[in-house]
């Protein structure tokens, strides 16, 4: 390496530099320094004037390094940087000595400042006389994003993505998309019909020429890294093909098997061969192999028979298809948790304990009930229903811990719908404090609990059981400081959200993180909500954590600009101060491949370090972990580091 | 200017993490609040970056104290490196006692971005308590008979 | 060929790494072929005198084994250097200054009183009077020191005592007259574990075990097991022949060639390792009882090098107020 | 021609393991008037040992020698045995006495084909470059000097094997051994062990053949001057012969009456240790009898260890043909016990042979190869070590804190013991042959002889290199001017 020229350029700031620290003894203290070819100071560096005072003596003095003595990094390291670009030096060889927020300005005696600053702006040019040019890592990249889960949060970011001009290949493993809100009556606070306002998004995604649509799929193999990902999906064979089939609906009225339906939460039974529900996205059939006489040994090919149009192929193979995409979105929503695990309150032998997504469905127009609420054990009207609030939430001894937060809300909204479609019924809610952030909340529950024959009580339901047709709930006011009992006909469990359960494995296979209830890990809980640590892969939705509506499409939304962001760029650039490995010296202990939050090293077929600089940011924590001093991070390696420290403690 | 004759004045490192402390100490400065001049700033990207052989290497150059800073716990910019230094300075720190140097010449402290003061008191703090210890007696130990032609 | 002269000399050292000379068998007649054996105090008839009357620069190559312990040593040390073209530090002491130099952490004090007891007048005496008869004893230095600390040193031959393979290929070098540049080390360039037969899985560590605690497996790597192995910060070359046979490597090596402090790089990679599993603000203090666990962080970490170690030796507390 | 020589001195002493300085003074009519054995070195071993961790201290102490690191190794390893209360399984056991006496045998092997046997085997007034090795070679053959370098190299693979390294071995730990061998590894033992057993009846032959026939040797061994009838310190087990790894300390007087047989850890309370102003090394003495000075005899404390006095302290040597030689050995002196120095070589050889003998029937030993290596242990405490190094008893005595570390360490070496011998012995020999302050190379190297009796374990000469400088002795007048110089 060449002989180090460096120019050191002091900023005066004004007074704000020059009050405390004398910036010529600074600038003459550190023309003696070896490898200072040049000082200046000037009043304002970060003046045009200023800046073309480096640019000169960048030219004239073929300086091989710059240091400018001003403000903090934060504030004109890429002003100066771009300066020094501007003169053909790469920025990467320019550094700031913060003598401004770290000197001048707390600081009071003069001598002892110049002198502090003197150290700082020693340190900082034996850091740049280490510095190599670098350049910034760049990648090219597909044009397609992956959004994995076909509810409003995946329809919503798919449709941004596919709106912002880029392919985008939507993933869901049901036969439908829509996801739980098409289970949904209405929505609070608004009490607007679900359906209506979701059906649209779900046609609109199915329409659109940027998306393709890959229902009853999933992701079961992800390799590579942002902007080169490699996605295999496999396809599950519907037995039905959906250009053919014309909803005539003949299959199912022949098909002698059925099965709970998942989509009306087991209060009805489906045929083997079923359409979700009628505003289903693809509109066809499809036959569940498991329920279907038609693939055991004998078949039974009922339907086969009558199908008009001939759809029906019993022969069709899952198929594994392989997509390049540069961004992945994760929006995988949540399940409720177990209804079965509250044995105490009765679920399980008691039918005419429900859950919340069964009263939706008995509330919907479109549902089993017709909107009537008919209680699941004898069908009659339910006169008195009994709401309990944090069922599964808030127990840390017994269920989840964490409040799911949308209960509160849909509770309230269950009991005003119920007081309509049973205007003489009575409805008593259970508990233990309300929560109603949000815009427009706080007033609908003031709605609900001023609503006439709408009960809240404060406090735990302590027990559920049957007596004869009657549901008997024993629970606790804790307002009135008195036990209440409460015959009802039927009882709905608040339940709390857990993250789906295909959740865990999915991100195994996407190599991202769960935090400790299963919720997919974000990179930075306030900074970088949706994102995943890994590069590329994004999260949004329920699966992140317990949301309503407005939040899952406003994740949806935000992790499609980020995907966008990534494919609007003609290569990805990364920052190239990153981890380099020494491999005559790696022995390949792997101590480094742990301690990398972003799996940007590995050890290779040579049995050596390796780091993926697109994935690496450039912590160095495995630098100071590696045992070897092989992994080092660019322009901060252990050598500048130990010169650095020698000058700032050296006599001035 | 310091006067290596006259009353101690401690010379202390503090390598600060760029995301929390440095900008603490940033915020500190555009409050203008005053603290002792001893130390000196380093920025490392994460104090995951600092190691013994930097701690142990400033003592050894001269450092009477060696300050680390660092993200709060759960707000490290790169997830967990705050916890794997914690761990290190640890057993820095058990191994400074074991060689008679007093543990708390090393020194780490969680300040984050907004911690203007925190990072002040942190200072004023620190600097005296090394001002109590006295020079770090490693500074002083020239091992003479290892001088080359001693 | 003129025949190369070589020497041999030993300082503060046990005889380990003279004996090693010697596990190379047959090859040592060949050596004693193609040089001529200026100085071996423990194999032939030189004495001081005779080393002092050599011209500068006739010998050849000196390979030094033994560390700085006592003024004799270092004076040995520079009138060799003065004689020789090539000085070789042959083994840890003279390298690292090796397990004795863990008496750097003590005082020079303290060890004469350990050793001879209180009565300072029954210690031994540089010059003695016995019975009119004067006698001298070279000076007991305060610290222990490596053989490069006190002159230039041209090779490293690593290792207590440097393995079978390693003199080998010095005497090979020696033999064909084709010694490599100055600065070479004669050891592997990567660490340990490159040849460690162990399988290392990079587990955490979160519990920490001492050798006959429990008996580790054979399979396994042993830092996985929560045995303290230096082998990560420690130099290959000899086949991780201490991991072989069940046992953790102790450092005799001394780092790679990137770390200036072997000790701090292996406290860095433990403290990282160091963990339950996931890490939290929940996990701190689960994290601290692991590390409690570690007895004699010096004593492990620094067994060969605690005489090369950026602290150097042992200090006290003197709070003064004024440098 | 006669000059005084005021003060010659030997530095280093050659040929010897560790560092040592002879110092003569000579009067006026050129007699010695005093000589003094120094050994200008201290490492401090028991200092730094303090705190380390007690598994560690087997790895610790072997780097005080790094030719009998075996010896330091067990007797360490014991001492730990002991602090945990917790004696090795039989396996561990036999391994470790496999290892210990291939150890012995290659050192004993290596003192007299390369250290002190040349004096004879080729002459003590040989010219030095010749009194090594290649003179031995030169004398016996070629042949029977690559055997020599074989079995040497045999010694060493069987501790390579057993211990994980040949130099420094790492496999003893408190209460058991960390690794066992292959049933590969083992025959190959049993066939280098048989081996060495022929080998070690050769080299008494050759022993016969050459030292009993030469007169110089002869000299030596019946010279009453040269003797030095002192105390003897050894191991003996049950029926009192000799043990090499384990055993009750016997102590027998001059005449040879048992003066004391304890257990290990009853060793300590036998002996006291003096330390001089003029060397680094604290000298031992028996307690009860006292510190009677640099003499020898019943009334001075003084006592010896090592290959003579283990002969002197034991029953018999508990292996057939090693037996044997044992008895003829007795009565070429007519009964024991024997006081003369030069009579260590002879003993050397009897123990070289016991030792193969002994390895041979270890490798052949079933519980080697089944049972486990290590037991449960107590809690930590104090324990003593005891073990007999090729050059004599050594002894390692520890207290462990709770959890395990070093608070006490106490280390008696096998050399230290004999300090006071030694300079007794270099003075007896020194008195002998100076004579006018006529001091030839001859005249100095039968001074070292005198201490290379006591064995300077180190197996550097292998390739037996010539002496290539003569030792040069100034003589000055009584103003200290040089008057003349003497050169080999």
């Amino acid at each position: 390496m060449p002989a180090a020229r460096i120019g050191v350029f002091v900023c005066h700031c004004g007074l704000n530099i020059e009050r405390t620290v004398d910036t010529h003894a600074v600038a003459a203290a550190l023309a003696e320094h070896p490898g200072v070819t040049y000082v200046s100071d000037y009043d304002y560096m970060c003046s045009d004037p200023g800046q073309r005072q480096v640019i000169d003596a960048i030219d004239e003095h073929r300086l091989t390094g710059v240091v400018v003595a001003a403000c903090s990094p934060a504030m004109h390291e890429p002003t100066f940087r771009r300066a020094a670009e501007e003169a053909g030096l790469n920025p990467y060889l320019v550094e700031m000595a913060n003598i401004r927020e770290h000197c001048s300005w707390v600081h009071r005696d003069r001598d002892n400042a110049t002198e502090k600053a003197i150290r700082i702006t020693k340190t900082l040019v034996e850091k740049v006389k280490g510095n190599h040019p670098l350049d910034p890592v760049r990648i090219d990249h597909v044009d397609k994003c992956l959004v994995i889960g076909g509810g409003i949060t995946g329809i919503q970011a798919a449709l941004d993505v596919a709106e912002a001009g880029f392919q985008v290949i939507l993933v869901e493993k049901e036969p439908s998309i829509g996801g739980h809100m098409a289970q949904l009556s209405e929505t609070f606070p608004t009490l607007d019909c679900s359906s209506c306002i979701l059906t649209p998004k779900m046609v609109e995604a199915s329409r659109h020429p940027n998306i393709e649509l890959l229902t009853y799929s999933e992701v079961i193999d992800v390799s590579g890294y942002v902007g080169n990902y490699t996605v295999r999906i496999r396809r599950n064979p519907t037995y039905v093909d959906p250009d053919k089939c014309n909803l005539c609906g003949e299959c199912e009225r022949v098909c002698p098997e059925s099965t709970a339906s998942d989509f009306e939460r087991g209060l009805v039974e489906r045929k083997a061969i079923y359409i979700p529900f009628q505003q289903a996205i693809p509109s066809s059939y499809t036959l569940d192999e498991n329920t279907c006489l038609g693939l055991r040994p004998l078949r039974c090919s009922e339907c086969a028979k009558v199908c008009e149009p001939d759809a029906i192929d019993f022969d069709m193979q899952p198929e594994i298809l392989e997509e390049e995409v540069a961004a992945i979105i994760v929006a995988t929503g949540f399940e409720l948790y177990p209804i079965l695990n509250l044995g105490e309150y009765g679920a399980g032998d008691v039918p005419d304990v429900i859950d919340g997504l069964q009263f939706e469905r008995l509330l919907s127009a479109s549902g089993p009930t017709g909107g009537e609420v008919r209680r699941p054990s004898d069908g009659r009207i339910a006169k008195r229903v009994v709401f309990v609030q944090c069922s599964g939430s808030r127990d840390p001894e017994n269920h989840n811990a964490y409040c799911s937060k949308i209960c509160c809300m849909y509770t309230a909204k269950h009991a005003l719908l119920y007081r309509h479609a049973v205007p003489d019924g009575e409805a008593t809610v259970f508990y233990i404090d309300i929560r109603s952030g949000g815009k427009g909340y706080e007033e609908f529950i003031q709605h609900a609990t001023e609503e006439e024959r709408i009960r809240y009580l404060r406090g735990k339901v302590a027990r559920i059981y049957r007596d004869g047709d009657r549901v008997v709930v024993w629970g606790a006011d804790t307002l009135a400081g008195k036990r209440v009992e409460i015959d009802a006909d039927l009882v709905v469990l608040a339940m709390s959200m857990d993250p789906h359960p295909y959740t865990e494995r999915l991100a195994k296979t996407l190599k991202i993180s769960c935090g400790g209830e299963g919720f997919l890990k974000e990179a930075h809980p306030k900074l970088r909500p949706v994102e995943s640590l890994s590069a590329g892969i994004f999260v949004a939705g329920a699966g992140q954590g317990p949301k309503d509506i407005p939040e899952s499409v406003a994740q949806g939304g935000g992790a499609a600009a980020k995907a966008i962001g990534l494919l609007a760029q003609e290569k990805l650039t990364h920052a190239p101060e990153v981890v380099s490995i020494d491999e005559e010296v790696c022995g390949g202990c792997g101590v480094c491949v742990g301690m990398c939050p972003y799996t940007a090293l590995s050890l290779n077929g040579a049995g050596v370090a390796e780091c993926n600089e697109v994935l690496c940011e450039g912590c160095g924590t495995c630098v100071s972990a590696c045992p070897t001093g092989a992994a080092q991070l660019k322009n901060m390696t252990d050598t500048q580091i130990r010169e650095m420290i020698e000058v700032a403690l050296a006599d001035v | 200017m310091s006067d290596p004759t006259g009353p101690f004045e401690p010379r202390i490192v503090a390598f600060l993490c760029r995301w929390c402390s440095y900008a603490g100490a940033d915020l500190a400065g555009v409050s203008r609040l005053q603290y002792p001049p001893n130390v000196v700033p380093m920025r490392v990207n994460c104090s995951g970056r600092v190691d013994a052989e930097m701690v142990l290497g400033a003592l050894e150059k001269g450092a009477d104290g060696v300050l680390i800073g660092g993200c709060h716990p759960g707000d490290c910019h790169y997830v967990s490196g705050n916890y794997k230094t914690r761990r290190r300075v640890a057993l820095i720190q058990r191994a400074l006692s074991e060689i008679g140097i007093d543990p708390q010449r090393v020194h780490l402290e969680w300040i984050s971005a907004s911690e203007g003061n925190k990072f002040q008191q942190t200072m004023i703090q620190y600097v005296e308590r090394i001002r109590d210890l006295g020079p770090c007696p490693v500074v002083e130990a020239t091992p003479a008979e290892a001088a080359p032609d001693g | 060929m003129a025949k190369a002269k070589i020497g041999v000399y030993w300082a503060a050292s046990c005889g380990g790494c003279d004996c090693s000379l010697l596990e190379v068998n047959e090859q040592i007649l060949d050596v004693a072929d193609a040089a001529d054996i200026l100085l071996w105090p423990c194999a032939t008839d030189v004495k001081y005198a005779d080393l002092a009357a050599y011209a500068d620069g006739e010998i050849d190559i000196v390979l030094f084994n033994g560390a700085i312990r006592t003024a004799e040593n270092r004076e040995i040390a520079k009138l060799i250097r003065r004689k020789t073209k090539l000085l070789v530090a042959f083994g840890s002491c003279a390298h690292t200054g090796g397990v004795i130099g863990l008496a750097n952490l003590a005082t020079r004090e303290e060890i004469f009183t350990t050793v001879y007891g209180e009565e300072r007048d029954r210690w031994p005496q540089l010059v003695a009077d016995e019975g009119g008869r004067e006698l001298r004893l070279p000076e007991f230095l305060e610290k222990l020191a490596p053989l490069s600390a006190v002159v230039a040193v041209d090779y490293v031959v690593p290792g207590c005592p440097p393995p079978r393979e390693v003199v080998g290929q010095i005497f090979s070098a020696l033999v064909a007259g084709n010694l490599p540049p100055a600065g070479t080390v004669f050891a592997s360039s990567k660490n340990l574990c490159d040849e460690c037969p162990r399988d290392r899985k990079q587990e955490k560590i979160a519990r920490i075990l001492r050798p006959h605690e429990e008996e580790p497996d054979p399979d396994r790597c042993l830092l996985d097991q929560g045995f303290i192995c230096m082998g990560p910060a420690t130099r290959g070359g000899c086949n991780a022949v201490c991991p072989a046979a069940n046992m953790p490597c102790t450092g005799c090596a001394g780092p790679t060639a990137n770390i200036s402090d072997q000790g701090a790089a292996m406290l860095n990679t433990l403290a990282s390792l160091v963990g339950t599993g996931e890490e939290g603000e929940d996990q701190l203090d689960a994290e601290d009882a692991i590390l409690a666990q570690l007895d004699d962080v010096v004593g492990t970490f620094y067994r060969f090098g605690s005489a090369m170690s950026l602290f150097r030796g042992r200090y006290h507390e003197r709070n003064r107020t004024s440098r | 021609m006669s000059e005084t020589v005021r003060h010659v001195s030997i530095d280093p002493i050659t040929r010897l393991e560790g560092h040592g300085r002879i110092e003569l003074f000579l009067d006026e009519d050129g007699g010695l008037a005093d000589a003094f054995f120094q050994i200008p070195e201290l490492r401090g071993f028991e200092r730094f040992c303090l705190g380390r961790q007690g598994e560690d201290m087997p790895q610790i102490t072997e780097r005080i020698c790094g030719v009998c690191p075996e010896a330091h190794h067990f007797a360490s390893t014991k001492a730990l045995d002991a602090c945990y209360g917790a004696p090795p399984p039989p396996r561990a056991r036999a391994l470790r006495e496999l290892l210990y006496n291939a150890y012995i045998f290659s050192d004993h092997l290596l003192h007299f084909y390369y250290l002190g046997g040349p004096d004879f085997l080729v002459g003590p007034y040989a010219p030095p470059q010749e009194r090594n090795i290649l003179g031995v070679i030169g004398k016996v053959g070629l042949e029977l000097g690559t055997e020599v370098i074989k079995h040497r190299g045999y010694g060493q693979r069987i501790i390579e094997i057993v211990g994980g390294r040949p130099i420094h071995p790492v496999s003893g730990l408190p209460g058991g051994q960390s690794k066992g061998i292959t049933e590969e590894e083992r025959a190959e033992i049993e066939s280098m062990a048989a081996s060495a057993v022929e080998f070690a009846m050769a080299t008494i032959g050759i022993f016969k053949k050459t030292l009993l026939e030469d007169e110089t040797f002869i000299r030596f061994v019946s010279e009453d001057s040269l003797a030095l009838p002192t105390y003897y310190m050894g191991l003996v087990d049950e029926d009192g012969s000799i043990n090499f790894y384990d055993g009750d300390v016997r102590v027998v007087g001059p005449d040879g009456t048992e003066y004391a047989q304890v257990a290990a850890d009853g060793v300590l309370e036998l002996i006291d240790e003096r330390t001089e102003p003029w060397t680094y090394v604290k000298i031992p003495y028996l307690k009860d009898v006292g510190w009677n000075g640099f003499t020898a005899g019943a009334d001075s404390g003084v006592y010896r260890v090592g290959p003579l006095a283990r002969l002197n302290v034991c029953k018999g040597v508990g292996t057939p043909l090693a037996g044997a030689e044992y008895e003829a050995f007795l009565d070429y002196f007519g009964g024991g016990p024997v006081h003369a120095t030069f009579a260590y070589h002879w003993a050397r050889l009897i123990e070289m042979l016991s030792a193969a003998e002994r390895t041979a029937a270890l490798a052949a030993e079933p519980a080697l190869m089944d049972g486990p290596l290590r037991t449960t242990l107590g809690e930590p405490g104090e324990g003593v070590g005891v073990i007999e190094a090729a050059r004599g008893t050594l002894i390692h005595h520890y207290r462990l804190d709770d959890r395990g570390l070093i608070d006490a360490v106490n280390l008696i070496v096998a050399t230290t013991h004999n300090v006071a011998a030694i300079s007794l012995s270099i003075k007896e020999m020194a008195k002998a042959v100076i004579r006018d302050g006529n001091v030839d190379q001859g005249i100095l190297n039968l001074v070292e002889m005198s201490f290379r009796n006591y064995d300077p374990c180190l197996a550097c000469a292998t390739h037996a290199l010539p002496g290539q400088m003569p030792l040069i002795v100034d003589v000055r007048d009584a103003d200290g001017a040089l008057r003349r110089r003497i050169e080999r």
